[in-house]
């Protein structure tokens, strides 16, 4: 297809030309365009369909505020839904099809609602679609879910990258027009640090679309010139293709650099997008103005777009959107469009200007007191009808209207911490008002200074008032001559016309009298105006409609538009893809790992790993011939209560304690004593939260007069060094006790069997018997002269102790542990033995420290010490925390040994009905244990130390399940502690 | 007396790994003993005094100073990290905790850490990517701990074009793979 | 946010870790004080609209623990102190 | 007037001519017998129940914004009662009963709609916990299943299943879970109260109590005294402020949760799904959005907005749960003012001032609860004795160490 509405000049690039593809035709473009341009200057002016009544629809604009031409872009994985033709860099193979429509743009079945609109006004579903009740969700809601909807996600993985990243300077500023371009250029100057970002691909904002001079030259030249000069700057960061979407606390703005849209796919590497989190001491919002329309009947023809849009589509882009054109305004700025169309060569075949005062334009057919009532063409503008002053009417064959209604500031970002703008008189809309982001100004037409001038002038200014805060100096500069012509408008919201519907939002398909009827039913207010409507909602946010609507409504209610007032602006300013937020956090880069010092080793014996908070640890390890866990499980318990077992518990947390308070502060931190603790010596430690819940435990070592180490649970590392740094500034400032977290430093193996000693002992230095280092013993060895630790102690109840050298050795230490421990045929155990075999010995884990557990819970209420205050004691003496009849750890078995047990499942009495008064507590952890051949499993049983023996039913409703156990003491195995002091 | 065991990076080598991404080259460190010095209540002048005795450099606030054969950098209020040749002293707790006889707590970080020492013309595109520290603006010498795609670092800055980072040592592969993929995007 | 570490300046708030009100500091003596003063102190807050005393934790940081206090209206921060110090003045000892 | 399908068609056949305000603006009278502060969810909920389930009259509810303008029109519209703990699972159920016939109670489209939601696995203590949860809910009613990682799979094929940092293990599913259109409930309520006599006074803020020993007899408004036999506070995130005025502080603190929607999508979830390795929950609404949230800010607000870290963090975990949706774009954020409470358990009681009520300390838990919240709130007003469903709600639950701590965080709201 030629581009048959091609004009002369336009700041794009004939020298090449790209192809592209809209609903499988084929079309040729120049680089410069937008997906937009380029269909405009093919003649193709229906792009998309509106979300409600799916209404032939073509661009309203030509930036970023567009809700109308919204299109999928890119294919396969990379399908990207909603994406505006008016801001799609064309780029050679680039594919588009249109959406929300079937089974074609042009022929569209669900067109029919705009038949019905009649019963689909605002909020109709709220009155209807309730009998029966049951047919909700069956029939009338998967009906609207179909049609719901603008674009389809591809349902793929997204292949592209996105990346983040962090930059400061002194000053950011929004938008690179006259205003941004000014401001940047005096602060660059004055050698402060500055950022200067525009949504746009190219610097100078409305200068590029205007034929206005500056400086005596044209002002896309002068803008190129300005920011020719700024990129030679060293201080100075122009920041194209990236938008600002919001101002946070504290001077932190969010910008997102489209790194990669403009291309067919992102270079090797390279991301698709960059969200860049911009701290910015002082910040200039430059981000100009977005013109608003006139609501009158059927004015959302596709051919009917903004004034302004059309003079950057034929300034910018060299293109008219129709061989005819007429211009309805009630502004000057209107004017400006009809005679650069005209001296386009564009036929302008009429002006209406809904004001009657004014001078006339020479030369072009100029109806002054003027309306436009209708528009005519479904799919593509054929005339208009023309209201003239005396109410004549008149219809004029067209295929394209320039609408212009007057210009609002772009306030958004100057709002986004919930200051509410406040109403220009003079150009008839709203500027940023009190409470905005501190340190944040604004200047040019987002400011309402609407003139090229004044915006220069008020950007130089403000980026100086701004640097000055700072203690930068930045001398005035000349100000290039521009056009200063002040704002003539005559305030004009809609044109009333007798029944015919009159867009305001036209993506979600809101017409005036869908604000009539807001306004019937008392949603008057405009936040219910907005919810009830949807008014503003659509994926432009009202940018072009907010205000009309806001106006209609204060013009119902009697009230004026400051009166009324707007909803809230949020973040972000233009929508944002979630690849871009959540950066290289994917996949399993989504959080990083924690590899322990036995990884290396671990794979090498094809083990499986489980993820434990970000650690990887080993579960188990097959040998050969095993086809399920289970025997894998089995074999490393077995082997390591018939012998000896090696697990790796390096995640286990570890604080070095030190300090002439450290003894005291244990006994502070810890409900039990340990300012006793022998030095050499270890000792199991509960500790509460305030709250008087167990929060977490640990046995911990004297190493020496002033020096513990302090062993966690893994999950609860973190929480507890930070509690402990809590306790010892905030708490006991005076306290003398060092704190370092040694989790890393030191790789620890459990060494766990009857054959545990003897393994060690080949592999450390020293004697350690039963009478040189018995249960209990802490302290520093070596192995081969190198500085190694051994505890004795036992999760296992077995003889065990921990070892542990300075983590470069762990893999060295894991195989010469196997290495040694052949002759007793030494297992290593991963993570399900390890639980196996602390469930048969009665230990609580994660599953029993759920944070809603108290000691006496556990069966651990003897060591709250009341003869010392430390953190929970007082709390745990509440009341509803000593119940005698409350949760008590037990031990639970089947009946029936080949029975199974399910962690959560309920205790019911025998024959109890499955209702929660008979609720007797619950499963908390099950394992097999291949030392009993049975199921065994802890729980919490009300009042279950006073149940031991009894048989009761252990319910699974969630798989209808249910088992008869008996309840019998944690501690299934050597209870009485004979191995492990062995 | 048994067999000395052998070590292991944190990498999982028996050499430390270096690399080169264009400008960007990356370096493993192997050889640096690291111990945590901590000022007992009090000891404030003890310390000071032995640590002069020792020619052992205490910074001030986000500073790093080198010396020898001990240089340190601040890690919180009365708390530095001891950097010293691995070689040399192994045990780096062994050997501070004499020079500080009580007044300071003293303990071995050596293996909690990776170390990577990172060179280019200028590192400033790569860390602008990498954490939220001003780096432009940051002096030679400044020492700080900082957040890289989640992996909480101690970041030195030695010069604009010479940077050395502590991660978790568990981590030590996700750090690396940050550093990579970051350089890679800017080729 | 940015808070500004009376020892480190300005620091996104991303590397803190948010306690509470800073009353949290006036923990009583376990030895002396019963349950209703336990209770006063852990659950119940002032919750107040305008200016707020508050525990942060320096966790990728300096592991500091300061009491800022920031406007919870606006997020405006007028002080920063470190906690260690202000508990010292509020006398608290071992 | 009544709604009905046949109302609409006959309005649009004669031009929309005959439909009447939903409330009327009436001015505030110098007495009633119940005055409700808070025109929100709760608030309206509470004086609908009042008036129609426990004949009360003389009722008014003030709100210091417009109607519906708290929580209950910024939230993610999710309803559920998959709750583990007594105190909270009876109630949240009687909830979930009342949301289910709601519509035709007060002749409103809300669209309640129960699509389902699962609460993904990815270990087995999570597995463990859900089982566990799982049948507390059936014993008390509720429904609840425990899927697999292929039934999960069968229901969102395109989740992370292959390359996933904390594999999909399986889920816990309430097939009654679902959501509502949040503005709808307000208004069904605020209208169904309106239609038997409450009076809904918008722009009226409350600045004081007139408490006279020891019992209240009405509250100072910025639209003048207003006498009351009983006063109910039901004001979420400004309890503190409100409640300040009784000399009363509460075991609540006040933080910012915002909350985030896409640009319209055809059908791509149908249920609703939160993220067990993360913070993220997402469901999309029957205009096409993706509706999502993730994480409290962490630090007290009432700033009706929220920074970058939590939009992040979500995103991330939206990411690593969904890549499919890398390429759909976030439209608006948004943030309320939750009223986190101790345990994270809200509460319904009385207070030490006579003929004072308080209904609060939801955390981000209040607008499913909406329906129970003010049947109950009604009836502790009305009969001076709490529902039966809300009896452990009650202030001195702290102080006997009755807590109802369903994360198990102890005394940090932010961690609720």
């Amino acid at each position: 297809m030629t581009q048959q509405n091609r004009i002369s000049g336009g700041q794009i690039d004939r020298s090449r030309t790209l192809r592209f593809t809209f609903d499988g035709v084929a079309y040729a473009g120049h680089p410069g365009d937008t997906l937009a341009s380029a269909l405009l200057a093919n003649g193709v002016r229906l792009m998309g369909r509106s979300f409600k009544y799916h209404r032939p629809r073509g661009p309203l604009s030509a930036g970023s505020e567009e809700p109308n031409a919204l299109v999928e872009l890119r294919a396969g994985a990379r399908q990207e839904p909603n994406t505006r033709a008016t801001v799609a860099e064309l780029f050679d193979g680039l594919e588009a099809r249109s959406q929300n429509r079937w089974p074609s743009l042009a022929f569209d079945a669900l067109a029919i609602n705009d038949r019905l609109n009649t019963f689909f006004t605002a909020g109709f579903y709220y009155k209807t679609f309730m009998w029966p009740a049951s047919f909700w969700e069956k029939v009338y809601e998967p009906i609207i879910r179909r049609a719901a909807g603008l674009g389809s996600l591809s349902r793929q993985e997204d292949p592209d990258s996105y990346d983040k990243g962090f930059l400061h300077c002194d000053l950011i500023v929004i938008g690179a027009g006259p205003a941004g371009l000014m401001a940047a250029l005096a602060a660059g100057r004055a050698g402060a640090r500055v950022i200067l970002a525009d949504e746009d691909f190219r610097p100078g904002g409305r200068l590029n679309a205007e034929t206005l001079t500056v400086g005596g030259k044209p002002g896309a030249e002068w803008a190129a010139e300005a920011a020719a000069e700024l990129s030679a700057m060293p201080n100075v960061r122009i920041m194209l293709r990236t938008t600002v979407i919001g101002a946070f606390d504290h001077g932190i703005y969010g910008a997102v650099e489209r790194v990669s849209d403009h291309l067919p796919v992102p270079p090797e590497g390279k991301p698709r997008q960059t969200l860049w989190r911009i701290y910015a001491r002082r910040a200039l919002l430059a981000g100009g103005a977005t013109e608003r329309p006139i609501a009158f009947e059927n004015n959302d023809r596709p051919g009917i777009m903004l004034a302004g849009a059309m003079r950057t589509y034929a300034n910018r882009y060299a293109v008219r959107v129709g061989e005819s054109c007429a211009i309805f305004t009630n502004n000057d700025d209107g004017l400006r469009t009809a005679t650069d169309l005209q001296a386009k060569g564009v036929d302008v075949v009429a002006v209406i200007d809904a004001r009657s005062e004014g001078a006339l334009l020479p030369g072009i057919r100029h109806l002054k007191g003027a309306d436009v009532i209708d528009a005519d063409g479904r799919l593509g503008l054929r005339s208009i009808t023309i209201r003239h002053a005396g109410g004549r009417t008149e219809t004029v064959p067209v295929t394209a209207l320039g609408v212009s209604g007057g210009w609002n500031p772009n306030v958004n970002i100057a709002s986004h911490h919930r200051a509410r703008p406040v109403w220009n008189e003079g150009i008839q809309a709203f500027v940023p008002g009190e409470g905005g982001p501190p340190g944040l100004s604004a200047a040019g037409a987002a400011a309402g200074v609407m003139s090229t001038h004044g915006a220069l002038t008020s950007g130089q200014q403000a980026a100086m008032a701004a640097l000055g805060d700072l203690g930068i100096r930045a001398s005035a500069g000349t100000v290039p001559d521009a056009e200063d012509a002040p704002v003539s408008i005559t305030p004009k919201w809609y044109v009333n016309s007798g029944k015919g519907r009159a867009w305001i939002d036209p993506q979600n398909d809101v017409t005036v009298k869908d604000i009539k009827l807001a306004h019937k039913e008392n949603f008057t207010s405009v936040e219910h105006m907005k919810r009830y409507t949807t008014l503003g909602m659509a994926t432009d946010q009202g940018k072009t409609g907010n205000v009309l609507g806001l106006a209609i409504m204060a013009g119902l209610t009697g009230q004026t538009i400051p009166e009324t007032g707007t909803t809230v602006y949020r973040p972000p300013y233009t929508p944002v893809a979630m690849g871009a937020l959540a950066g290289r956090s994917r996949g399993k880069e989504f959080k990083p790992f924690r590899l322990t010092p036995s990884h290396k080793w671990a794979e090498e014996q094809g083990a499986v790993f489980v993820e434990v908070g970000m650690w990887l640890r080993t579960q188990w390890l097959p040998k050969p011939g095993e086809t399920h866990w289970r025997q894998s499980v089995d074999r490393e318990v077995l082997a390591t209560r018939k012998s000896v077992g090696i697990c790796d518990v390096t995640t286990l947390g570890k604080i070095d304690i030190q300090g002439t308070d450290a003894g005291a502060f244990l006994d502070r931190v810890y409900c039990n004593t340990f300012s006793t603790l022998a030095v050499g010596r270890c000792r199991y430690g509960l500790m509460l939260r305030e709250d008087g819940m167990v929060f977490d435990d640990g046995t911990t070592a004297r190493m020496g007069e002033n020096e513990y180490v302090m062993t966690t649970t893994t999950a609860n590392a973190v929480t507890v060094f930070r509690h402990l740094e809590y306790c010892r500034q905030v708490l006991w400032p005076e306290m003398d006790v060092q704190l370092i977290s040694t989790t890393e430093a030191w790789a620890q193996f459990s060494v766990a069997g009857p054959n545990a000693r003897r393994l060690l002992q080949k592999v450390v230095d020293q004697d350690i018997s039963d009478a040189a280092f018995p249960y209990m013993a802490a302290g520093s060895i070596t192995i081969g002269g190198l500085r190694a630790r051994l505890f004795r102690i036992s999760f296992s109840g077995e003889l065990a102790y921990e070892i542990a050298v300075p983590t470069r050795y762990g893999d060295a230490l894991i195989r010469r542990l196997v290495e040694e421990g052949r002759e007793f045929d030494a297992v290593v155990y991963g993570t399900e033995a390890l639980g196996v075999m602390r469930v048969e010995k009665g230990h609580v884990a994660g599953n029993e420290l759920n944070g809603q557990s108290t000691a006496l819970n556990m069966g651990l209420g003897k060591m709250v010490s009341k003869k010392k205050d430390s953190i929970g004691m007082v709390l745990s003496q509440r009341e509803g925390m000593n119940d005698p009849d409350g949760y008590r750890l037990v031990g639970v078995k089947p009946v029936d040994p080949t029975a199974t047990l399910t962690a959560g499942s309920h205790f019911l009495e025998i024959g109890a009905a499955p209702v929660i008064a008979n609720d007797g507590g619950w499963l908390t952890s099950k394992v097999h244990s291949p030392h009993l051949g049975c199921d065994i499993a802890l729980g919490y049983l009300k009042a279950g130390d006073q149940k031991i023996g009894r048989r009761m039913r252990a319910v699974n409703l969630l798989a209808g399940t249910e088992t008869e156990v008996e309840i019998v003491s944690p501690h299934f195995f050597d209870p009485e502690g004979e191995r492990l002091r062995g | 007396m048994a067999e000395p065991l052998h070590a292991l990076t944190a990498l999982g080598h028996a050499a430390p790994k270096s690399l080169a991404i264009g400008p960007v080259a990356i370096s493993e460190r192997f050889d640096v003993a690291l111990a945590s010095l901590a000022i007992r209540n009090g000891r404030d002048g003890d310390v000071a005094a032995a640590a002069g005795k020792a020619g052992l450099p205490l910074p001030d606030p986000a500073r790093f100073q080198a010396g020898t054969p001990f240089s340190a950098f601040w890690v919180a209020p009365g708390m530095w990290f001891v950097e010293a040749a691995f070689e040399t002293h192994e045990d780096i707790e062994a050997a501070l905790k004499p020079i500080f006889a009580g007044a300071a707590s003293i303990t071995e970080q050596t293996d909690a850490w990776v170390r990577f020492d990172l060179g280019a013309p200028d590192l400033q595109p790569l860390f602008e990517r990498l954490s939220n520290v001003d780096f432009a603006r940051s002096p030679d010498g400044f020492a700080t701990r900082t957040v890289i795609e989640h992996i909480g670092c101690y970041l030195i800055r030695h010069g604009k074009g010479a940077v050395t980072l502590y991660g978790p040592r568990s981590s030590a592969a996700s750090l690396l793979h940050a550093l990579e993929v970051t350089a890679r995007s800017l080729l | 946010m940015i808070i500004h570490h009376p020892i480190l300046g300005p620091r996104d708030s991303q590397e803190f870790v948010y306690l509470g009100d800073a009353s949290l500091m006036n923990r009583p003596d376990g030895l002396t004080a019963g349950i209703e003063a336990f209770h006063d102190y852990l659950y119940n807050r002032d919750n107040p609209a305008g200016e707020h005393r508050e525990l942060w934790y320096h966790e990728q940081g300096d592991r500091s623990w300061l009491v800022v206090t920031r406007n919870t209206v606006t997020h405006e921060i007028v002080r920063v102190e470190l906690a260690r110090d202000v508990a010292k003045a509020a006398g608290r000892t071992k | 007037m009544r709604y009905s399908g046949l109302r609409v068609v006959v309005e649009a056949l004669t031009g929309h001519r005959g439909w009447k305000p939903v409330w009327r603006d009436p001015a505030p009278q110098s007495h009633y017998d119940f005055v409700i502060v808070g025109g929100g969810g709760h608030g309206l909920a509470t004086a609908y129940y009042l008036a129609k389930e426990f004949g009360k009259s003389r009722i008014a509810v003030l709100e210091k914004g417009y109607l519906g303008g708290g929580n209950v029109g910024r939230n993610t519209t999710i309803i559920r009662s998959n709750y583990l703990l007594d105190g909270n699972e009876p109630f949240y159920e009687f909830s979930l009963k009342l949301w289910e016939g709601l519509e035709q109670d007060f002749n409103y489209n809300a669209m309640v709609s129960q699509r389902g939601i699962i609460n993904l696995i990815h270990t087995d203590a999570q597995r463990d916990a859900f089982t566990r949860r799982g049948n507390a809910m059936i014993m008390n009613g509720a429904d609840a299943e425990l899927l697999d990682r292929e039934q999960v799979r069968a229901m969102y094929p395109w989740l992370n299943f292959d390359n996933a940092r904390f594999p999909i293990k399986g889920a816990l599913m309430q097939r009654r879970g679902g959501t509502v259109r949040h503005d709808a409930v307000a208004w069904g309520y605020a209208r169904g109260a309106d239609m038997r006599g409450v009076d809904l006074i918008q722009n009226c803020e409350v600045t004081g109590m007139r408490i006279e020993n020891g019992r209240i007899v009405g509250v100072e408004t910025t639209r003048g005294f207003i006498g009351a036999g009983k006063v109910g506070v039901a004001v979420a995130g400004s309890s503190s402020k409100v409640m300040a005025h009784a000399g009363m502080r509460l075991p609540i603190e006040s933080h910012v949760l915002q909350a985030f929607v896409s640009e319209g999508l055809k059908p791509f979830i149908d249920g609703v799904m939160t993220f067990g390795a993360g913070h993220f929950y997402v469901s999309q609404s029957d205009k096409g959005g993706l509706v999502f949230g993730g994480d409290i800010d962490g630090y007290n607000s009432y700033a009706q907005r929220g920074n970058l870290p939590v939009i992040e963090d979500v995103a991330e975990g939206g990411m690593a749960l969904m890549p499919a949706i890398g390429r759909a774009r976030l439209l608006r954020t948004w943030g309320g003012i939750m009223d986190m409470s101790m345990d994270g358990s809200p509460i319904i009681d009385r207070t030490p001032v006579d003929g004072l009520y308080f209904n609060g300390g939801w955390c981000y838990g209040g607008f499913k609860a909406t329906p129970a919240s003010g049947w109950c709130f009604a009836h502790l007003l009305a009969r001076d004795e709490p529902h039966v469903t809300a009896r452990a709600y009650r202030f001195d639950r702290f102080l006997k160490g009755l807590m109802i701590d369903e994360k198990g965080q102890g005394a940090t709201p932010n961690l609720h």
